[in-house]
């Protein structure tokens, strides 16, 4: 075989790129990384997430802590400089009080007395377990008694909104990953099986798809929730909810799996893997799925966002998150009548964590699907 | 009709059917039929190769598809004679005399970047056939993946690579080497070269015929190139609108058509020499295979059609030893090959 | 044409009862009925008396039957047209609904018509600048418009508007105004009252439809076609609007099956957030109330209108799309 | 050739796609000229570059893509000054750019019915073409229309006027095409690879068409073609292509019988001939057509080539030298300057 030989020694020229010897993973990253919208969302979100893990560390209340002197205190930053322009550091705060105008019935607080309490970090304050799991009692910072610190200010029960919105993050941030783990294992599920299978189980899995896509997800995630027993503790709930929130919203993934899996099914190189013998399994395992993955991925990444906004609706409504456990949509519940809204508005605060959530997931997916076809340009 | 068998043939096909229903709404009711193949006589020799031309969508994918069992047969006779276990008709095989059918013979691809899925290795790509069958396993597995890429002309050092450091070319060896895993006896080539660029044809075409010579195996190459089918073929069959109308030793068919429709098939191909004649054009268009003209599918086109040509539908007659026409009039035609063409090319 | 129509609406029967089953189970699903909810409620304000007229109020409203006689009674009763009475206010659910429908119409389609203005001009200048600067303002504008959920939005206008004016503009009108016939200073109260939630809708609306169509857009100008008419010498907005911005409505036209439910479904929780008058918060309510034939007839009414939008999107798509018309 | 026979002077064209991975060189200085009525060739294998060149000539290359350097001089327009336009210094949004393109020069395309707008019918986009180029009214345009899809040969004219695309097949599209394209009579007509997705049988009526039209509009026509057949059938000159640069042009009928290049000599070779069967094995060329953000540095074909000179195709690129009768080569074989400056020894010609 004369020219295999004269092929060879050509070859190495074409096979130096640094692209040839990638996976189609690391392409996939490489592009990812790319696109700086995707990587920003990235950032946002792991740092996201490690608030909620480390929740209890980060928050320097226990977050059902009533503070009773503090009832709807404003946000209070800790301040560098003192009352007469010296600057100090650690940040410190001034202890507070309240007085009620008696005309308008408005609380306002003033600092009482010009004793400057530091923030101590890494103190030790209230117990807590980490992770649920290890009892201590370090927070990253804390401030000794009587003063207090309330970055975003507290509810009307005086329980600090900054340390509810930190345990909030572990809710409303999980309950979106918990919805769409459901529904990628039913999508899936039925996408495969219904776009291998084909006939009359796909033509009716089809038609009853079609409803739930075009159904408004707010209306039918509100019927669902009601059926949720009253009875239920605050965690069988959160485990409700987001089968609830899976439920309405496995239909799309179904639909994209199963366009995959057709698409795929007549492709070259399962007919080739047919040919071979290959079995069902086989070619499921080896072929279909890793090939929709991508695909899949990026649909569960834009599920997620519309699922923290389901958590937050229901939530905001009472019927989704219900104390004693608490989410960013249950603390805006609080904010839902409008005059007591208007005289707290830093009860708006956890909507911020909610909208950035969302974007941040929106770039991600954003980010992935142009990046999921590593071929396409 | 009947078609000798003869002996050394390793794949016979008798009147191949595959016919496609159309269905409409949600009754799925049948509003028609595609007569994708409507007639196929084939038969491939051991160690020969036999090329199958014909235009898109005449069928010639469809019948390679029949034979490796991807589609079930609406009638007809596929008798593939396996090596250890006999003839068998593949045509009314359950899945496990299938499975066993298919150790002994592999299908190769048109577009070699769709054929080889872009998330494997070029490994685990060429060992599938042998794992998926637990033919071997281990350095077995390993062993006999190198020496496949071998015989192909690839290095083992390529084998952790995916599909996409390679070219078109380089692809399609490895399409080979997977369909040669099994050590088959017949391979199914469809348009193996046609997405390829003209360089690197030449050297697919050279790999499949030196295969060809030292594992001895039998192609049925399925092609719309015409030129490519006369320089790999032994026999050749022509297929239109689902029917074979023609079947016949090369030379024979290239030189000595019988068929109108040969004979206009080879007048069309564009010949890379300025001073060749001007080629002949057929006028009209192919026929759906839907609703196809009656009697004669070619009659329409046909510049020698009679009045019996529209009416009744001829069968495959054998002209000459070997040679198959389907045309009322084939004995009586005196139709032109590519030696009457003037091809002053020097070379 | 006609038989496509035709064909298309007798099609949608199977589907429209399978959305009544799905309807009706939902209603049904929920622990508990109206009856158990009523006595809670009067429990709590301390009529225990209540508790005894149980089996003669769930024999009053039917719902002593068994679970598939209900249905069947519900649909009987459903498809002659009466949709059953509200158990909380004692009326027809159809007045209830058709009472709170210029409201609910008002506010969706002034939001419908502005971000489908708005949003479908700034997704074709995004697509036809790709990469500049508007557009990457725009693309960034959008994921923001798309971040916020609209009951945030709405809350948050309302909030602004009384820290600048000390106004606060839920329902949709002023007390003032809330019982008076209607006159001009009526109708500018409303107008006043109208914008908050129009805002918030429109907000998310456009971003959405902006998004979309700047994707389909971008789709249809890397297609061959789009190449070969400029080849042709033709004026680069013949180009666009007349050929590539057409091929890119189809997919929005496709959406708009949804938007018909949409006009009664959309902005539900902005509807209670602002109290607005609207099928909306009345649906919110039944739900909570298991007032099953208020709550029912609603769902069922945005299953209907889904229904017949997309007949009307696919009636629409077929006569814009030359290649649907085949079947 | 004298200068009034030309209509076209490509010189040193060069267009670069600025794309995130790097800079792709598809055209990299691209030489040729096309006389009036005559037809040239460009034949190249796939990412030769040789569909970018049409599209330059047009300014139909769209961002990231752009011209970089070269001139595109067209002499078809009777200016008072007689002098010719440089398209590739147009502005591809220009009024001028907008009249010449379909006005003086067409184009075709290879998939014919992805190159027409789907929701409207052929008739229609058929006028659209005619009316921004001629100033008829309505009925004038619309018998113009169905004239021309007559000329193509198209059954039944009338009907075919209001079909759309998805309901005539490719061959009929393609002959849609070619009716748009001159129905407003071009002096050059650039043909993509028109043929290419069509049957043999399709593909020879298409090409006898386009012959036909071309012989009575005498219009000018580039083909781009990688079939060695079809251009022999076409071209009266030929280029080709290899990694965006012309390697060799010549009429076609020296090259068919004397190519000169190593790359066109081993292309010719590596092709089966109808009428021809020997039972020998086909000639080769080795290795593939490398990416084009991998050209290799020197002659851009050296690492194929069967002749290479080690020390010289490697290091330095040639220039494209002339040689008698006509024909252009870029090759060091025959720059005799090079082979004695590198002091290297031929073996291999």
């Amino acid at each position: 075989m004369n020219e295999t030989l004269t092929l060879d020694a050509a070859a190495p020229i074409e096979a130096e790129g640094k692209i040839t010897v990638l996976s189609v993973r690391q392409l996939m990253w490489m592009r990812f990384k790319r696109n700086r919208l995707a990587v920003i969302g990235a950032v946002m979100l792991t740092m996201f997430y490690l608030m909620a893990l480390f929740a209890g560390f980060l928050a320097p209340y226990d977050p059902r802590t009533t503070h009773a002197e503090h009832p709807a205190a404003p946000p209070q930053l800790p301040r560098i400089v003192d009352q007469e322009g010296n600057f100090h550091w650690p940040p410190f705060v001034y202890a507070t009080a309240s007085k009620v105008d008696q005309k308008t019935f408005r609380r306002s607080y003033q600092p009482i007395g010009d004793t400057r309490y530091p923030l101590r970090f890494f103190a030790a304050a209230e117990p807590y377990r980490l992770f649920g799991l290890i009892p201590t009692d370090i927070h990253l910072f804390h401030v000794d008694e009587p003063a207090k610190v309330f970055l975003m200010g507290t509810d009307r029960n005086g329980r600090d909104m900054f340390s509810r919105v930190v345990y909030g993050a572990q809710v409303s941030l999980t309950v979106g990953l918990l919805g769409v783990t459901v529904s990628l294992i039913i999508g899936t599920l039925l996408g495969i099986v219904s776009g291998f299978l084909g006939g009359l189980f796909d033509n009716v899995t089809q038609r009853f798809i079609d409803i739930l896509i075009v159904f408004p997800l707010i209306p039918l995630w509100l019927a669902l929730a009601t059926t949720i027993p009253p009875t239920w503790n605050s965690v069988q709930r959160f485990f409700a909810i987001s089968l609830v929130l899976s439920l309405v919203t496995w239909g799309a993934l179904a639909r994209q799996v199963r366009g995959s899996v057709l698409a795929l099914r007549e492709t070259d190189y399962v007919q080739a893997a047919r040919y071979a013998n290959a079995g069902v399994w086989h070619i499921i395992t080896r072929h279909l799925l890793p090939n929709t993955m991508s695909h899949v991925l990026v649909i569960a990444t834009l599920a997620i966002p519309a699922m923290i906004l389901g958590e937050t609706a229901l939530s905001f409504l009472g019927l989704g998150i219900q104390p004693p456990m608490t989410s960013w949509g249950l603390l805006l519940n609080e904010a839902q009548q409008t005059r007591v809204l208007l005289q707290q508005p830093w009860l708006l605060l956890p909507a911020v964590f909610v909208i950035v959530a969302i974007i941040a997931f929106n770039f991600i997916g954003d980010g992935i699907r142009d990046a999921a076809d590593p071929f396409s340009k | 009709m009947s078609m000798s068998p003869t002996p050394e043939s390793i794949l016979e096909i008798r009147n191949l059917k595959k016919h496609f229903p159309i269905t409409r709404g949600l009754l799925r009711k049948q509003v028609g039929v595609v007569k994708a193949v409507d007639g196929v006589f084939l038969s491939v020799p051991a160690g020969k190769t036999v090329g199958l031309v014909g235009e898109s969508g005449c069928g010639k994918t469809t019948t390679g598809h029949c034979i490796m069992g991807g589609t079930p047969v609406t009638s007809g006779e596929i008798i593939f004679h396996h090596p250890q276990l006999g003839a068998m008709d593949l045509a009314k095989a359950n899945s496990a005399q299938m499975s066993k059918a298919r150790c002994a013979m592999q299908m190769v691809f048109q577009d070699p970047n769709s054929s080889l899925n872009p998330r494997m290795t070029i490994f685990d790509i060429v060992a599938e056939p042998l794992v998926v069958n637990q033919v071997a396993r281990g350095s077995a597995l390993r062993q006999r993946v190198e020496e496949l890429l071998g015989l192909v002309g690839l290095r083992p050092e390529f084998m952790q690579r995916f599909p996409h450091a390679f070219s078109g070319g380089q692809r399609q060896r490895i399409v080979v080497a997977r369909a040669l895993a099994l050590n088959p006896r017949l391979i199914i080539a469809d348009e193996p070269v046609s997405a390829l660029d003209v360089s690197v044809q030449a050297q697919i075409l050279n790999l499949l015929q030196d295969l060809q010579q030292t594992l001895g195996l039998a192609y049925l190459f399925i092609s719309h190139d015409l030129s490519v089918v006369e320089h790999i073929s032994d026999s050749v069959a022509v297929m239109y609108v689902g029917k074979l109308v023609e079947f016949a030793p090369t030379q024979t068919i290239f030189h000595f058509p019988k068929h109108p429709y040969t004979q206009a098939l080879l007048m069309s191909v564009p010949r890379p020499s300025p001073t060749a004649q001007p080629r002949a054009v057929l006028g009209g268009e192919v026929p759906s295979s839907v609703t196809p003209p009656p009697g004669c599918y070619f009659h329409p086109r046909c510049p020698f059609a009679v009045q019996q040509c529209a009416e009744i539908e001829p069968e495959l007659i054998e002209v000459a030893p070997g040679h198959f026409v389907r045309c009322h009039l084939a004995h009586e035609l005196k139709l032109e090959g590519v030696g009457s063409l003037d091809l002053s090319v020097s070379k | 044409m006609i038989k496509y129509i035709v064909t298309r609406t007798i099609a949608m029967i199977p589907t429209f009862l399978l959305l009544t089953v799905f309807g009706f189970l939902l209603i049904e699903l929920p622990p508990g009925d109206y009856v158990t909810s009523y006595i809670r409620a009067q429990a709590a304000q301390g009529n225990t008396s209540a508790a005894d007229q149980e089996a003669s109020m769930r024999a009053q409203y039917g719902l002593d039957q068994p679970i598939v006689v209900r249905y069947g009674l519900w649909l009987s009763r459903f498809v002659r047209g009466d949709f059953g009475d509200s158990f909380e206010f004692r009326r027809p659910a159809t007045e209830i609904i058709g009472s709170r429908l210029g409201v609910t119409l008002t506010i969706s389609i002034c939001a419908f018509l502005i971000s489908w203005g708005i949003g479908i001009p700034l997704g074709i200048y995004s697509a036809t600048h790709q990469y500049s600067r508007t557009d990457n303002f725009l693309t960034t504008v959008t994921f923001v418009g798309l971040g916020i959920p609209d009951f945030l939005l709405g809350l948050l206008l309302l909030v602004t508007v009384w820290m600048l004016t000390g106004e606060v503009l839920t329902g949709m009108n002023s007390s003032a105004y809330a019982s008076a016939p209607w006159s001009v200073g009526k109708v500018l109260d409303f107008l006043k009252h109208l914008w908050i939630p129009v805002t918030a809708v429109v907000i998310t609306g456009t971003a959405w439809i902006m998004r979309v169509m700047r994707g389909n857009l971008l789709d249809q100008l890397g297609r061959p076609y789009v190449t070969a008419l400029r080849a042709r010498g033709l004026p680069e907005r013949v180009v666009i609007y007349k050929h590539a911005v057409r091929n890119a409505l189809h997919p929005l036209v496709m959406s708009l099956g949804q938007t018909l439910a949409w006009l009664i479904s959309g902005f539900t929780i902005i509807s209670l957030v602002l109290d607005l008058p609207t099928v909306q918060s009345i649906y919110l309510r039944a739900m909570l109330q298991q007032d099953v034939y208020l709550g029912g007839t609603i769902l069922i009414l945005i299953g209907v209108l889904i229904l017949i939008g997309t007949l009307l999107a696919d009636i629409l798509l077929a006569w814009l799309d030359p290649r649907i018309r085949l079947y | 050739m004298a200068e009034s026979e030309l209509l076209l002077e490509v010189r040193n064209l060069k267009t670069h796609f600025f794309a995130e991975e790097g800079i792709v060189r598809a055209v990299d200085g691209v030489d040729f000229t096309v006389a009036r009525g005559k037809t040239l060739g460009v034949l190249g294998e796939s990412g030769c570059g040789k569909s970018v060149t049409g599209f330059s000539i047009l300014r139909l290359v769209q961002p990231p893509g752009r011209i970089v350097a070269g001139e595109i001089l067209y002499h078809g327009l009777h200016g008072a000054d007689n002098r010719a336009l440089d398209l590739a210094r147009c502005s591809p949004t220009s009024s001028q750019m907008q009249s010449i393109r379909g006005g003086e020069i067409a184009m075709i395309f290879q998939e014919a019915r992805t190159s027409l707008d789907p929701v409207y019918t052929v008739g229609s986009q058929l006028i659209e073409a005619i009316k921004y180029h001629q100033s008829l009214r309505q009925e004038q345009a619309k018998a113009w229309g169905v004239e021309m899809l007559r000329r193509v040969g198209l059954p039944d004219p009338e009907a075919t006027f209001n079909k759309y695309p998805h309901q005539l097949s490719g061959g009929m599209c393609q002959r849609v095409m070619i009716a748009i394209a001159l129905s407003c009579q071009p002096k050059l007509l650039i043909a993509d690879e028109p043929t290419t997705a069509l049957d043999v049988t399709t593909e020879a009526q298409v090409l006898r068409l386009i012959k036909d039209l071309q012989e009575e509009l005498g219009m000018s026509m580039i083909f781009i073609t990688h079939n060695l057949g079809v251009v022999a059938e076409m071209a009266d000159e030929i280029v080709v292509m290899y990694l965006g640069k012309v390697v060799e042009q010549t009429d076609v009928k020296a090259l068919f019988e004397d190519a000169r290049h190593p790359y066109t000599q081993a292309l010719l070779r590596s092709v089966p001939q109808i009428g021809k069967k020997s039972g020998e094995r086909l000639q080769t060329v080795p290795g593939s057509v490398p990416h084009p953000q991998n050209i290799p540095a020197g002659c851009p074909f050296h690492p194929r080539c069967p002749s290479r000179m080690p020390g010289l195709c490697d290091r330095k690129e040639p220039a494209l030298l002339p040689l008698s009768g006509n024909r252009l080569v870029r090759c060091f074989l025959y720059d005799e300057d090079a082979l004695k400056g590198a002091n290297v020894h031929v073996a291999n010609t």
